[in-house]
């Protein structure tokens, strides 16, 4: 057990920061820090640039093999790049639903064609992707899905609605699960299909935020078409991929968010001393916790992919979405401790609020989306600790 | 002793409760916070005028009704539960605690009618840059010149200001060090020598307004109580300024149990309502202990003023405290249960949300009366 | 609404506290402040002579109705009583279960004979009273105690174990919720019946606590007999009956339990006024949080006690239990951390604690005897919030 | 960065699971912590000839097998999972390191070689009356006469005192108003002008002593480190105690966790086993958050000591005040879950929840390790 990386590992830290601080500026200046969470829709045509500009220069999908483009990058190095990549104030990743998510089901699942199909166009910031799991009664109980797709002559045809799914508008494809066995339920009976965004059959609605904005979307899919070979793994298989899919969501990509989170912390903590409010003992407190909290962390993510083997995750990783949540909503709650009676006050009429205020509200939805507290306690419960499951009950619909 | 509310009092409850059930319902409220006067001028006028609300506390020989604070406790709890837009709180709450406290006989019949009919918006502008609600906070000045005053400072966090008549004004005597050397003024808001600019809220049912005052110049009539009796009056006026947002809080907290408990009660997954797991019921029977204990604590403190009470002080740190965690306890916790539909737009919940966070702030934030009330234990 | 007496109840206030402090001395001082909770089986005879002595008095049972030689005091005497009898120092009451259970009980659903034969010794002091409800294996779940009654010629035959039986040893009598028909389950088939403590067939065994102390027993039944007439309602009725108990347990007597929690608030306040921990801010505010929190408590009870129509316990009352128990747990904490590195020093060796040690141990039980917190969170959200009830499993046994 | 257990790391940590499950169980704990000497001096001597235990920090030159703080986290942690009785933490994690830090050759071969060999039990005396971890605590005294110190004071909440072989002893310069003019002492238990009273704790698993000195003699060679270098000395060898507590906290946590699961598996009402309600399962997940974390956080606070790390003091006070906390809420609700039979004597719960309470402040509470992070964070 040891902390230091080794000196091939801070090469590579040299490389990555460095290539970083030569390319983010210039014509790039203007996307350095821009497109985080509550800003995630602006500045597109230039991130989309810049996605390519990545991807031209290899320092995209780093952790995915070589045969498929990527460097094969350790953990550790993953690690690293992300760390430098929140560093030096990289925008917010259009690409990342393609490389973290998309890709990684269509190298573990895909067909050869699938893989030559798409990955490319992933790696090279050519194509975006976004993702079609929740529905509207079908939160929580993933396995509630009805979005169906019927196989007509050669083409999927889909019907239904899709919830919660981010960059929509800005995506190529989507990958949705839908039931393709008809009179189906729960987990059997789904595929995993991938559908092109652009087409007459789908209908994006953006949904409107208690901050506002808009970040996530509805997608109603009115007989939207797909070939019959844009299904991943084996038709009436797609919860088996599904649940791989989720397997990744929750990888090395954690490190550069706690940097991000660091970043927040900083500001909060800035404003503190400020605006006097630090040398209130329970913001002080609060203050202390929340760095804590930051801390192990941190602490938590190092020792979660340490352990991780072959990509499997640890029981440990189980943990990580309950706790940054929690964490972030907090964070969140504080900013506004700090800022006192101007926490109230926003950046202009009609409804313009500020970035802290974003964050504090946007944060509520931290907790909810990609398995609430809830979800995440009964799973933590359920698969690391072994207790029963929930009866389910018999309301069928 | 008989702490339950009297067949009278029931009435007034139920009576406002479906009043405002039909004109401060989620249509109204959203088009009143986005409206430029952020309420419903018509929606006030009956209020005034049918309801007889802005009168509450008037006494009958100023045209008012002249009930207590246990009513006005009651019908500001059905105010906070509909989430009801208006001026209600700085007119009654702060505008007439002021006049009763320290108006002459002369301010008291010039304003307390007009108010009580409902012509009359007032608002009290206290805060100032450093939101502090310390004697030392407040920074805008006044000097004697004759037989008028002239008032230089701007004033921040005015709840309504955009929209009142009347503001009550704390300006500090100009080269006085003494920091609590304060007084009151009653400014009319069509004086050419303050401008009144709207700011952006995140509750947007509750809008503030800064106010710049440049060379404004009043008669003495216009000083309301004692020169120097201005920090003893805040006080008094704040504390049931505070009292005020307590009882709203109340209400608004009982709401999100209410809202959270039909949701989960329609709501079904894993082939169940959500209500039937125990983690969603637990939290509600948490949410019910903060919901009823916050409603305890502001009928107590109302009592209290009722009955004119040494302990008042002490029960209103209490109630605004407790009130201010609970609601925003149940307001959270509200969002959480209500899943992805809890954080758009489109539900009511994160008003709730929002007016939770800014009552909470608003008359001291819980730590502050906790402070408080360390300070009465004699720590 | 208003918090003022009357001056009818002022007077009665001055009647009580008048009454207490003149016959609270002499040979009644030593018991004083005494038997409270962790000092509950301490000067037992002593406290006896006093019990008598109040009765003779007619001092115990003035909520009882006058023909059964209370004086059908109005909720507002009895919370003036309770109040003034705690402020008075007056001992920890071993009748209090005969006064607040068993004899309500009686008086609601007892027949003529029983009245007669029970409550006068109940209200002269004359016999006391323990409960036989929880069993091992029935805790939070009572409809599934197994303890049996059989009748055999004019006698009940009892078998079986009750377990967390306060004043076990101290007590003449206990009512014991058992089963009366054999094969029944659930609330089925139960009835409840009154049994004389000193015989053969009934075993006591002292459970020692986490203080080191013993405040609750296992109550073992060997063919323990008593007459069949000592049934109260009917056979087979005895979860009705039980029920009724509960209903009356949360009733006027928790004003009086707040005034000792105030008493130990003070305690804990003076303590840290002197070691100077009040001025540590975090310590300053949990005191100002346990002072509002146990201020809140009084202002719940007593709009509970007001809004509690014909001896019917409002919602509000649902939640008494789950708030006091808590609080006090939080104070026990509290005390600890305002005493520092000298909360782990006890009194004497090989194990004797302070009072406010055994107050933070004791009151982890707080929260779990009479219904846990979890209970409770249940009963709130299903009879006051409408939830629906979780399902019973089948492991039948 | 390897941030896992290497094999020899998983081994040894294995290896003492399954040795302290053995030889610290129910029955042996309860023994031990019942005797006078409160641990079980023949087990103590098998853990250092057999286990090497008592050596694990003391270099392979004084006898020693020289393992790092990694080593010593991954065996602190199943002392504390198995409540072990033992003078280990005192001896190794204060002793040793004193001795490490301070001690010149001198003194470091004489003690280190019987300490590791488990002749030697140590332990430090830095506390008095005040129960403060400030310099301002100690008010004993020494004064140089010739060649000998004279020490003079009343130490008090030393663990294990009444069985310790050698104490260190912290004081202050007579008449010196630097409050952080302090030196350590090397004091023999037997000395005569030392009186030690075993003082009746709430935790019997950690026990504590008053020591009187009365005008007690020492020559020049007891003198641990320079001269008023006592402070800084204790200050780095306290921050290691604090870690060595923190790893033990990590032990209780998990056990409480692993008894607590044992539990409601077994435990049925209502028809279902416990553990498949909800409020159970979502308990315990909160539970496992907290073990996990606290693990993460001593042992990346251990792997800075092996490293020499800046950060170090920093890493301490973060496991220090989360184990802390995690561990009395692990331990609280262990008891909370366990039901009634949670606050009996007979089931092992209560004694974890002790000691978890006597971890809690042991070299720092939680609040005080918050306060040093604010320090560390400029605020």
């Amino acid at each position: 057990m040891h902390l230091e990386f080794s000196k091939k590992e801070e090469l590579f830290r040299e490389e990555v920061s460095s290539w970083l601080s030569k390319n983010l500026k210039g014509k790039f200046k203007p996307v350095v820090g821009r497109g985080g969470s509550g800003d995630q829709t602006e500045l597109l045509e230039e991130r989309v640039e810049w996605e390519k500009h990545m991807g031209k220069s290899g320092w995209t999908c780093i952790g995915w093999p070589k045969k498929f483009g990527g460097r094969n990058a350790s953990i550790n190095e993953q690690v690293i790049f992300y760390e430098e990549y929140t560093k030096a104030g990289g925008p917010g990743r259009i690409g990342h639903i393609g490389e973290t998510l998309a890709g990684p089901t269509i190298i573990s699942f895909g067909s050869k064609e699938q893989q030559k199909r798409f990955l490319p166009k992933i790696r090279l910031g050519e194509e975006y992707w976004c993702q079609g799991y929740s529905e509207p009664s079908a939160g929580s109980d993933l396995a509630a899905v009805k979005t169906k797709a019927e196989l007509v002559k050669g083409k999927w045809k889909i019907n239904g609605q899709k919830i919660w799914t981010s960059l929509a508008k800005e995506s190529d494809w989507i990958f949705v699960l839908c039931r393709t066995t008809k009179k189906s339920s729960g987990r059997e009976g789904l595929s995993y299909i991938l559908v092109p965004m652009s087409q007459p059959g789908i209908t994006i609605q953006p949904i409107k935020q208690l901050t506002g904005q808009s970040e996530f979307n509805e997608v109603f899919f009115d007989n939207a078409e797909t070939q019959e070979e844009n299904v991943v793994g084996e038709v009436g298989e797609g919860w088996k991929v599904a649940m791989g899919t989720l397997g990744f969501e929750r990888g090395t990509s954690t490190l550069g968010q706690q940097m991000a989170f660091e970043q927040e912390f900083n500001t909060v903590l800035k404003i503190a001393k400020e605006n006097g409010s630090s040398e209130i003992p329970s913001i002080k407190n609060q203050l202390s916790e929340a760095w804590i909290g930051l801390r192990i962390m941190r602490f938590n993510a190092l020792r979660m992919l340490s352990n991780s083997r072959d990509g499997l995750l640890s029981k440990e990783a189980m943990l990580s979405k309950l706790y940054w949540a929690t964490w972030h909503r907090n964070l969140g709650k504080l900013a506004m401790d700090v800022l006192g009676m101007e926490s109230e006050i926003g950046d202009k009429l009609p409804y313009d609020l500020t970035f802290l205020q974003k964050m504090f509200l946007f944060t509520r939805s931290d907790t909810i989306y990609a398995g609430t507290n809830q979800i995440q306690r009964n799973i933590i419960s359920e698969r690391a600790l072994g207790m029963p499951k929930e009866p389910r009950g018999d309301n069928k619909k | 002793m008989e702490f339950s509310l009297t067949e009278e009092q029931e009435i007034l409850r139920d009576t406002a409760n479906s009043f405002l059930e039909d004109f401060s319902n989620s249509q109204s409220i959203r088009k009143a916070m986005e409206s430029d006067l952020r309420f419903d001028p018509v929606l006030w006028k009956r209020m005034a005028s049918e309801m007889g609300w802005t009168g509450i506390l008037v006494p009958e020989n100023y045209g008012g009704i002249g009930l207590s604070w246990v009513e006005l406790v009651t019908l500001m709890e059905q105010m906070g539960k509909n989430l009801l837009c208006s001026p209600f709180h700085p007119t009654v709450c702060l505008g007439i605690s002021s006049l009763l406290e320290a108006g002459n006989e002369e301010q008291k019949s010039s304003f307390l009618p007009l108010i009580a009919s409902g012509e009359l918006i007032v608002t009290l502008a206290c805060l100032e840059r450093s939101g502090s609600w310390l004697p030392e906070g407040i920074e805008t000045t006044f000097e004697k010149k004759g037989s008028e005053y002239c008032l230089n400072g701007i004033k921040r966090f005015v709840p309504y200001g955009h929209s009142s008549d009347l503001i009550i004004v704390a300006a500090r005597k100009k080269d006085n060090s003494n920091s609590k050397d304060l007084s009151l003024f009653l400014v009319g808001s069509d004086n050419p020598n303050i401008s009144i600019n709207q700011l952006t809220t995140m509750d947007q049912t509750r809008p503030q307004s800064e106010l710049k005052l440049s060379n404004l110049k009043l008669s003495e009539s216009k000083l309301l109580g004692k020169e120097g009796d201005g920090w003893e009056i805040l006080n008094k006026v704040r504390s049931l300024g505070a009292l005020g947002i307590a009882a709203d809080q109340v209400g608004g907290a009982q709401k999100c149990l209410d809202m959270t408990c039909k949701y989960v009660l329609e709501r079904e997954q894993f082939g169940r309502k959500i209500g039937s797991f125990q983690s969603i019921k637990h939290r509600l029977a948490d949410m019910m202990v903060l919901v009823e204990s916050a409603r305890s604590s502001a009928y107590y403190a109302a009592c209290l003023v009722k009955e004119g009470n040494d302990e008042l002080d002490e029960a209103i740190s209490i109630a605004k405290s407790y009130c201010s965690e609970a609601y925003f306890k149940c307001a959270s916790d509200s969002i959480q249960l209500h899943g992805g539909v809890g954080f758009t737009w489109e539900y009511d919940v994160h008003l709730y949300f929002k007016r939770a966070k800014s009552s909470e702030i608003a008359f001291g934030s819980p730590q502050l009366h906790k402070d408080k009330i360390a300070n009465f234990l004699g720590i």
